[in-house]
């Protein structure tokens, strides 16, 4: 197999090659594997188990300090759903782009996008008083007449995330297709049968691929304003609040860019162990990581411009809440969380200016850590220290979170790996026909197409 | 599962053999061929003069329906029972954006899907010969044809570069 | 206010054990589970005066303190469930404070007694029959032939009366005690004009009121409800008057919180400055009071420097107040209490009588007559308590009094008490007292039994059983009465057969007819006028002066002088009832435990933070409790609240706190607890405890959330925002004209949208009005908030987290302070703002939270799904979560019987809020709709405006042109709150007005 | 793929179908009142566990008392006009009329010997509650007397006066029944009319 120089724009393996070297990652799998998955099921325990004390006995086992009635449960949530975003835009808007690097990359971002998603959908489930009626959001005939609050962000939220959820995962599925269908044809025995179902029938016929192509291009032009929607809508739940801190137009974008600063972050985190373990290294290579890197130094500015607009508008808005607000954010009782976010996203993100640091896996991998960090404190930070400062000086008090935060923080990490674990072992973790089609196939004749 | 259709399959390694037996098999006045590829692929679509899927009838419909239900339902539950908040109209537009956008996305996606299903199932491929190998690194061409055509065809894809042709009882 | 009816006998009120009815009052939210099988049980014979679901009210009398005020208990099904002032009542006229209130909680307190006890040789207690308990005690009595001692904390009355009688026929000594009997005030009155009668203070006619450290705001004050009414009505601004107020006291109590103007002197040296006031009148002011010349030679040496010297307060500061007080006509000084209560006390009394007298006062606002109620006094019970102690007591009886916690330790109670042969305790719950007693004879509480009290003369309230007993107590009267006849002897003189008929008998020959009597239940008592009885300047008036007090203890500079103040815990007897426990106290915010309060700086210089847990020794003992920094002390007092620290008190008290009292000596003979007196040296001892307050930042940072303004500015008409300019910071954001153009224009196009179903039709838009120039912070709001709503504690480990439940809150902020600032407090009672654009509305996602027709934010329990954005999204924080499921754990049976049965009890998960009391409202509605007519002014009163003392809280029909609501909304002084986030409040609030020295 | 369909669209089918099932139950119940059961002026106690609704310590036949003697509701629901409890009686109002009256049939006799003996007992009749509000609704009976009328009970309780032993005909905790008929009368349906 010839090494690759990355800056070429396409791989240069043969058709054959791609389809075995990917469908030999699926099936048997090593102790180190399952050691991950137990390790990733025993965290999704704690987080069970932690769940069931807070039906038992009620939220106040977690660390709520009024004012702030939001706490690391939404502030998780929020992480997720930015973790979600990476993919859908990798996968859609630069299918649209017709963006070349995206081909290798894009399945195991979607399928990190769709178990994000899976994850942050539990929380606004987790996070309510009474769980049991979570149901009361959704807009179903009952015999009360009654209905949700279509002006209430929270159903908005319902919407958006649902929507988000069934959408991206219908992306998944329909990529994985004609990749399930590839490997029902190289596999043999059982395997092939399994696969042979989830091929729900792909035969690859050019009336197959004349719709499948089109409803693609679709899917992906429907998904791509869903992207950038879901985030903002996200936001909305802050920024339609009257909370100095919250209350900023500039919310939606700020969310949406550090929604994919933060997917792209866990996309390195995921994909440079991935690549190692399932020995993908010729597929997906630096060549990749350094768009992926040059993605994350266009979203981290951004961020930057964000945080720099949102202390400016806090000063200059001459609104004494703002002023408090971010005052206390940067100097108050939170000031390390506040410091925490500004570092690792606007400055550590300013790093991916060189290409050293684009392009030394070590170097990634450790900033991504930094910004999965940043990330969930910029979060926390939004939420828990702007809700601590607010309107009625006698009322402020500080965030403290318990081990039920840490319980379903931690349950939701294992939740996300194990699903994402057991995806990788079994689902093409990389678009087989989709780096077919930029391989030309061999032809008879010299010149031509 | 259906009985199988007997006729003649091909395996090409090269597209531009593929693209000269499907013009062939066309020039011979053939509709009912099946052409199989591992990945879509411009020059088999233009070989077979293949036109804009209609699908995009269906994500249009979806979409538009997803817009007319979200306004619909919000504006018509609003009023349903009137609950004054925050001292906002009871009904009224711009919160209720987000709902017809997200229904026009979710329809329009899932009818695009069920597109892709129905238009499929228009030609269904249960009982064509098929290989393995399509789906790896081999475009192949299937023509179902009665035992008296077979021998025609088979020296028609060798002629055009075909590396296997077999043919299907 | 309906069916005060008046019944002879208890036999046709059932109480209903098994409640079928309306349910036990927890009704609790949880979706729509009604699978349980219930039951309802009939009334064997149907009462007159019940009917079920309908509230039927009872009229009585307070007892938590001796001043008295007149109840109307509101019952359901046979549980009081309420208690209200009432509105004929000559001392409450009415309201009623945080104490009375939380007598229900004493009522159905899990810790009282259930029956009567008796030690057995083990030392353990065992319950017994009432036959054998009675039989014990005639016995016993029998057996001591005189030899008994009585300590009784009973007010005036029939009883006090009887058991006087019932003592003295047996040759029996008899005392009676509460801890704060303010003897040095009738010392000191005796002394000046010869009567040791407690006077009738009106404040509410004074134009200036001078207090030296008499803390008459702080609820254990003589008669708290009476003279916070009085101070409302003169320093409530109203029509360009309002009188002033001057403290001088060396920490800012409530009282100090709510005057004009706070000076801390040296501790104990208030004398001082009243006889150099006294001084500045004589010799400056013509009109004196002709025998006031007398004084000349008393008040000459008395300075207003040498008052300087002494008390460390300015010359120039008591010239001037001098000068304003004499200006006002009539003015008022006060002094007495316990935190004023050093060994000068009677010196700092004597002087401010003189005062009053050299200023004319005594006869205007200082009317002696009225013979208030106060007991009679330590020395009464250390006198007693020394016979026992000589063994003189084969038999001791206390009842309503809990020496063994009253009374410092060094007094020795414990210790002299065991000489009593055999000891008896009436009281309710097992307190300190009744430990040490070998039987336990349980009272019926005051809301269970026949009685009534003297507070003063001309007032005598009477007291019915409102229901049935919660446990099987016995009524005390009934226990003498019944004792009397098995005993027999001395005693065969008490024949009548219950107290209720002795009670009866007594009132019927003040009374004559049975109608008469009737009338008086109804009412509550038979109220009139105190006759005055006008007092001159005695000659021993001669002998007032001041010297400086001594204090026990460390005289050294590093040493603090130790202040034990009395606020929320009263006397400690308020210790078990969660209400109370859970209120915050009104001056330093902190909940469940006892504090040490430092000055900031005296904290900068030991280097002490809040929370750290510091040692206090005095030479009498020592006590540990977390700092606590506060502005308004002295920098050499350290302040520790009364009150706490029980060893025996039930469940909630006992080992909450410590006892302040632990580090007293107990008499040097003058006839009074000396509280301030001791000073004591303070150790760090490296240790934390959070200091579980309901205060988050004491500072407004200028968002003119408690708004004030100056007495001038006030009497100019100016808006708070007007004000505010002219003090230099203008807070309020003004919008352009063409702003505030497209905002009218854009809210009348809402308004037009609202327009649908019910919103089209016409309701009444209920709103409130909260003057601040009235309010002083008391609480009572709270607490009757509390009752009203079924609101539970939530205990002090989520207090420490910022989730108590107070649907009213107080919040308390500082201004100045700081930089030669005078300190200032603002208070400003929070509670949901029923705001027309709410914010917390639209982000409910299932209406939970919305607007109601009638203007309203209704806040819909039952449909509440718990995520918390709409408390999120309030400016105003009033939203209150129920974390755990608060409800369980707060009602503990019998405490559940209290609940309200027309207020859902909330369950956990679900927000609540403050609810305008809607209950109230659809109540007052469904009677006028029964009644054919409309809501007329005044049909609807929530439950804090109906408690509140100082009358600072008005509710209505906004719409409504003619009501007191509207009215109240149209003064200039109104404002509301964070008004520049345009969530259009319902609660409006009027701006304090302060009188500020004059630069 | 078209079996999937299919069973996709069956299963909401019956998801809906069930849905509209939950909607018409309280019609359905709503029916005419067992005519055939009024002449069984010979029901015993043992029969009552055939009957709907359930036991009660104490045989009460409304249909005989309100029924038969057409005793007016609120001789025994004293307090339905004038507070939101309706009451129910006293035992002395049930001596009112068994002093004298002793039933004509032993079945009767038998129940109201029973009614007897708790009243010399002084042991209140433990009656199970058949129409149980939930706790976080607050219905005010006397507004709807008031406006009603006296005899508007059965509205929502059914025509008792046929009932030998009362059961529920209207589930009153489901809001919707409450609903449609403010909304049919126009009547205020505010939340915070009754939850409070």
């Amino acid at each position: 197999m010839a090494a690759i120089a990355h800056e070429s724009n396409h791989p240069t393996q043969t058709h054959h090659e791609v389809t075995r070297d990917v469908v030999n990652t699926l099936g048997t799998a090593g102790t180190g594997y399952f050691l991950l998955l137990a390790g990733a099921v025993g965290l999704f325990l704690v987080g069970v188990v932690t769940f069931v004390f807070l039906l038992k006995d009620g939220l106040g086992l977690a660390g709520y300090n009024p004012p702030a009635f939001w706490s690391v449960y939404i502030t998780t949530f929020v992480f997720w759903v930015g973790i979600g975003h990476a993919g859908t835009l990798i996968s859609a808007i630069l299918f649209l782009f017709r963006s070349p690097w995206r081909t290798a990359v894009y399945r195991a971002t979607e399928a990190m996008t769709v178990f994000a998603v899976m994850t942050a959908g539990l929380f606004p489930i987790i996070h309510i008083g009474r769980q049991w009626f979570f149901y009361w959001l959704l807009p179903y005939p009952n015999q009360r007449w009654l209905w949700p609050n279509f002006k209430s962000p929270l159903v908005w939220d319902v919407f958006a995330i649902s929507t988000y959820l069934t959408v991206s995962t219908t992306f998944l599925c329909v990529g994985l297709v004609p990749d399930i269908a590839a490997a029902r044809d190289m596999m043999k025995g059982w395997r092939s049968k399994v696969y042979g179902v989830f091929s729900l029938g792909w035969k690859g016929t050019q009336h197959q691929w004349q719709h499948y192509s089109r409803a693609y291009l679709y899917l992906a032009a429907l998904a791509t304003p869903l992207v950038l929607s879901v985030h903002s809508v996200v936001s909305w739940d802050f920024a339609m609040s009257i909370v100095p801190g919250w209350h900023g137009t500039i919310f939606a974008p700020y969310f949406v860019a550090g929604a994919i600063y933060s997917g792209v972050g866990m996309v390195f985190t995921l994909m440079i162990p991935l690549r190692k373990a399932l020995k993908l290294e010729h597929m997906i290579t630096e060549y990749h990581f350094d768009n992926l890197s040059k993605l994350t130094l266009l979203t981290g500015s951004i961020l930057f411009y964000a945080y720099a607009m949102e202390y400016f508008i806090g000063w200059y808005s001459n609104n004494t809440y703002e002023q408090t607000a971010f005052w206390r954010r940067a100097f108050g009782p939170m000031w390390w969380g506040g410091w925490t976010m500004i570092i690792c996203n606007a400055f550590v993100s300013q790093l991916f200016w060189f290409k050293k640091v684009r392009t030394n896996l070590t170097a990634l991998f450790i900033i991504s850590i930094f910004i999965n960090i940043g990330m969930w404190f910029e979060r926390y930070v939004i939420i828990a220290s702007s809700l601590a400062n607010d309107f009625l000086p006698y009322a402020w008090s500080q965030m403290r979170p318990t081990w039920a935060d840490w319980g379903i923080l931690a349950g939701s990490f294992g939740w996300f790996g194990m699903w994402f674990l057991l995806f990788a072992r079994t689902f093409p973790v990389v678009a087989i026909q989709e780096i077919k089609e930029q391989i030309p196939m061999p032809r008879l004749r010299k010149g031509g197409h | 599962m259906a009985r199988s259709v007997p006729g003649v399959l091909a395996s090409f390694e090269h597209i531009d053999a593929a693209c000269d037996a499907i013009q062939a098999l066309r020039a011979q006045g053939r509709q009912d061929f099946t052409v199989y590829s591992a990945a879509p692929s411009h020059e088999l679509e233009d070989a077979l003069g293949i036109t804009t899927s209609p699908v995009r009838l269906f994500t249009l419909i979806g979409g538009i329906t997803g817009v007319c239900a979200g306004l619909g339902m919000t504006y018509w539950m609003s009023l349903d029972w009137p609950l004054l908040v925050g001292g906002k109209p009871i009904a009224t537009v711009p919160p209720y954006v987000v709902f017809l956008f997200e229904l026009m996305v979710l329809l329009g996606s899932l009818s695009t899907v069920a597109g892709v299903v129905i238009l499929s199932l228009r030609r269904p491929t249960t009982g064509l010969a098929y290989d393995p190998k399509f789906s790896d690194d081999r475009i192949g061409i299937f023509v179902p044809c009665p035992a008296a055509e077979v021998g025609g065809v088979e020296r028609m894809f060798r002629d055009a570069g075909s590396v296997e042709v077999r043919h299907a009882a | 206010m309906s069916n005060e009816s008046a019944r002879e006998g208890l036999d046709r009120r059932r109480f209903l054990k098994v409640v079928g009815i309306g349910g036990a009052g927890a009704a609790v939210v949880s979706g729509c589970s009604t699978a349980q099988v219930e039951k309802l049980v009939p009334y064997m014979v149907q009462s007159e005066d019940q009917v079920p679901g309908v509230p039927t009210w009872y009229a009585s009398t307070c007892t938590e303190c001796a001043a008295g005020c007149g109840l109307h208990v509101k019952t359901r099904e046979g549980r009081a469930i309420k208690l209200e002032g009432n509105p004929a009542h000559p001392v409450n006229a009415g309201a009623l404070c945080a104490h009375g209130q939380s007598a229900l909680q004493g009522l159905y307190n899990p810790g009282r007694l259930q029956g009567p006890m008796a030690r057995q040789a083990d030392g353990s207690f065992t319950a017994v029959t009432w036959d054998e308990a009675i039989a014990t005690l005639a016995a016993k009595l029998q057996a001591a032939g005189g030899k008994l001692a009585v300590i009784s904390g009973a007010g005036r009355g029939t009883f006090t009366d009887l058991f006087q009688g019932w003592t003295a026929a047996q040759g029996g000594k008899f005392a009676r005690y509460s801890a704060f009997s303010f003897e040095p005030l009738r010392a000191a009155n005796q002394m000046t004009f010869g009567t040791p009668e407690v006077p009738h203070y009106d404040l509410a006619r004074a134009r200036y009121i001078l207090s030296f450290g008499a803390d008459f705001l702080d609820g254990s004050w003589l008669s708290p409800v009476e003279t916070q009414r009085g101070f409302a009505e003169s320093h409530g601004y109203r029509d360009g008057a309002m009188a002033k107020h001057v403290m001088f006291a060396p920490r800012m109590s409530l009282t100090g919180m709510n005057a004009d103007e706070w000076h801390p002197p040296r501790p104990g040296s208030e004398a001082a400055i009243a006889l150099a006031m006294a001084n500045v009148l004589l010799t400056e002011r013509g009109g004196n009071p002709a025998d006031a010349n007398a004084l000349r030679g008393v008040l000459g040496p008395w300075t207003p420097e040498r008052a300087q010297e002494e008390s460390g307060v300015g010359a120039e500061i008591i010239r001037r107040v001098a000068r304003e007080f004499a200006s006002a006509s009539p003015g008022l000084a006060l002094a007495g209490g316990a935190s004023g209560q050093h060994r000068s006390a009677v010196q700092t009394a004597a002087a401010v009588n003189l005062l009053n007298y050299v200023a004319g006062s005594v006869g205007q606002t200082v009317r002696f007559g009225a013979d208030l109620d106060t007991g009679d006094g330590y020395g009464a019970l250390l006198a007693l308590l020394e016979t026992v102690d000589r063994g003189e007591a084969q038999v001791a009886i206390v009842h309503e009094a809990n020496p063994a916690y009253t009374l410092p330790r060094t007094a020795g109670f414990a210790a002299k008490f065991a000489k009593a042969g055999f000891k008896v305790s009436t009281s309710l719950v097992l307190d300190e007292t009744a430990a040490l007693c070998d039987l336990l004879l349980p009272n019926h509480h005051a809301l269970e039994r026949w009685d009534d009290s003297r507070p003063r003369r001309g007032v005598q309230g009477l007291m019915q059983p409102v229901m049935e007993p919660v446990f099987k107590t016995m009524a005390t009267g009934d226990v003498l009465l019944k004792v009397a006849q098995k005993a027999g002897g001395a005693l065969a003189q008490f024949t009548a057969p219950s107290y209720e008929a002795h009670l009866k008998a007594q009132w019927l020959k003040q009374l004559g007819t049975d109608a008469a009597w009737r009338q008086a239940l109804a009412n509550g008592g038979v109220y009139g006028d105190a006759p005055a009885a006008p007092v001159r300047l005695a000659a021993s008036a001669a002998g007032a002066g001041f010297t400086a007090p001594a204090f026990d203890g460390d005289a050294s500079p590093e040493a603090f002088y130790l202040l034990p103040t009395a606020s929320v815990y009263g006397d400690g007897r308020f210790a078990n009832r969660p209400w109370l426990l859970e209120l915050s106290d009104p001056v330093t915010r902190i909940t469940w435990h006892s504090w040490a309060e430092l000055n900031p700086e005296t904290a900068k210089r030991l280097d002490v933070r809040e929370g750290e847990i510091v040692q206090l020794t005095s030479p009498h003992g020592t006590v540990e409790a977390p700092v606590y920094i506060f502005p308004g002390l002295h920098p050499e007092v350290v302040a520790v609240p009364l009150g706490l620290g029980h060893t025996s008190y039930g469940d909630w008290a006992t080992g909450r706190g410590v006892n302040p009292l632990d580090l007293l000596g107990a008499s040097d003979g003058q006839g009074f607890l000396p509280y301030l007196a001791t000073r004591v040296t303070l150790t760090k001892t490296g240790r934390y405890k959070q200091v579980a307050k309901t205060e988050g930042t004491t500072r407004q940072l200028g968002r003119g959330i408690a708004d004030a303004m100056t007495f001038a500015q006030a009497k100019q008409g100016m808006t708070p925002a007007l004000a505010a300019a002219a003090e230099g910071h203008a807070h309020h954001e003004v919008n352009t004209e063409r702003e505030v153009e497209a905002i009218e224009g854009f809210d009348a196009a809402q308004r037009e949208a609202r327009r649908h179903g019910e919103y089209a039709n016409d309701h009444p838009m209920w709103g409130m009005v909260i003057d601040l120039a009235r309010c002083t912070g008391c609480s009572s709001c709270i607490t009757a908030c509390y009752a009203e709503n079924n609101i539970p504690f939530v205990g002090e480990a989520d207090i420490l987290r910022g989730r108590e439940m107070t649907w009213m809150r107080i919040e308390r902020y500082w201004e100045g302070g700081e930089d030669g600032e005078p300190l200032e407090a603002r208070v400003v009672p929070m509670l949901c703002q029923h705001c027309d654009n709410a914010p917390c509305e639209p982000v409910c996602p299932v209406y939970a939270a919305y607007h109601t027709h009638d203007g309203l934010n209704g806040q819909v329990y039952n449909r509440c799904v718990g995520t918390r954005y709409c408390a999120n999204n309030c400016p105003y924080k009033v939203r209150y979560y129920n974390w755990y499921a608060y409800t369980k754990t707060a009602f503990p049976e019998p405490l559940n019987l209290q609940l309200n049965p027309e207020v859902t009890v909330r369950a956990r998960g679900v927000m609540e809020k403050c609810t305008f009391c809607v209950q109230r409202i659809r109540a007052a509605q469904h009677t006028a709709r029964l009644e054919d007519r409309t809501l007329r002014d005044g049909d609807v009163v929530t439950a804090c405006a109906q408690a509140c003392p100082s009358g600072a809280i008005v509710f209505g029909n906004m719409k409504d042109p003619a009501s007191r609501v509207t009215q109240a909304q149209g003064n200039h002084r109104g404002y509301h709150i964070l008004e520049d986030l345009n969530v259009r409040p319902a609660v409006t609030y009027l701006a304090k007005v302060l009188h500020r020295v004059e630069a | 793929m078209r079996k999937l369909a299919l069973l996709g669209a069956g299963s909401l089918l019956v998801a809906l179908a069930a849905i509209a099932a939950g909607q018409g139950t309280s019609a359905a119940q709503q029916g005419p009142a067992n005519t055939d059961t009024l002449p069984a002026w010979k029901l015993s106690v043992r029969d009552s566990a055939a009957l709907k609704g359930p036991r009660q310590p104490v045989f009460f036949r409304h249909d005989i008392h309100v029924g038969v003697n057409k005793t007016p509701c609120q001789y025994c629901h004293y307090s339905v006009a004038e507070s939101s409890e309706p009451g129910i009686p006293s035992m002395t109002t049930c001596m009112g009329c068994h002093l004298i009256v002793g039933g004509s049939d032993s079945s009767h006799q038998v129940e109201i010997k029973k009614v007897r003996e708790a009243y010399n007992n002084s042991q209140p009749i433990e009656w199970v509650r058949v129409h149980t509000l939930a706790r976080h609704v607050h219905f005010p009976h006397m507004r709807h007397i008031k406006v009603l009328g006296a005899n508007a009970c059965q509205t929502c309780h059914g025509d008792v006066g046929r009932m030998p032993q009362v059961y529920q005909v209207n589930n009153i905790n489901n809001m919707g029944f409450c609903i449609t008929c403010h909304n049919q009368r126009q009547v205020n349906r505010d939340c915070t009319v009754c939850h409070f």
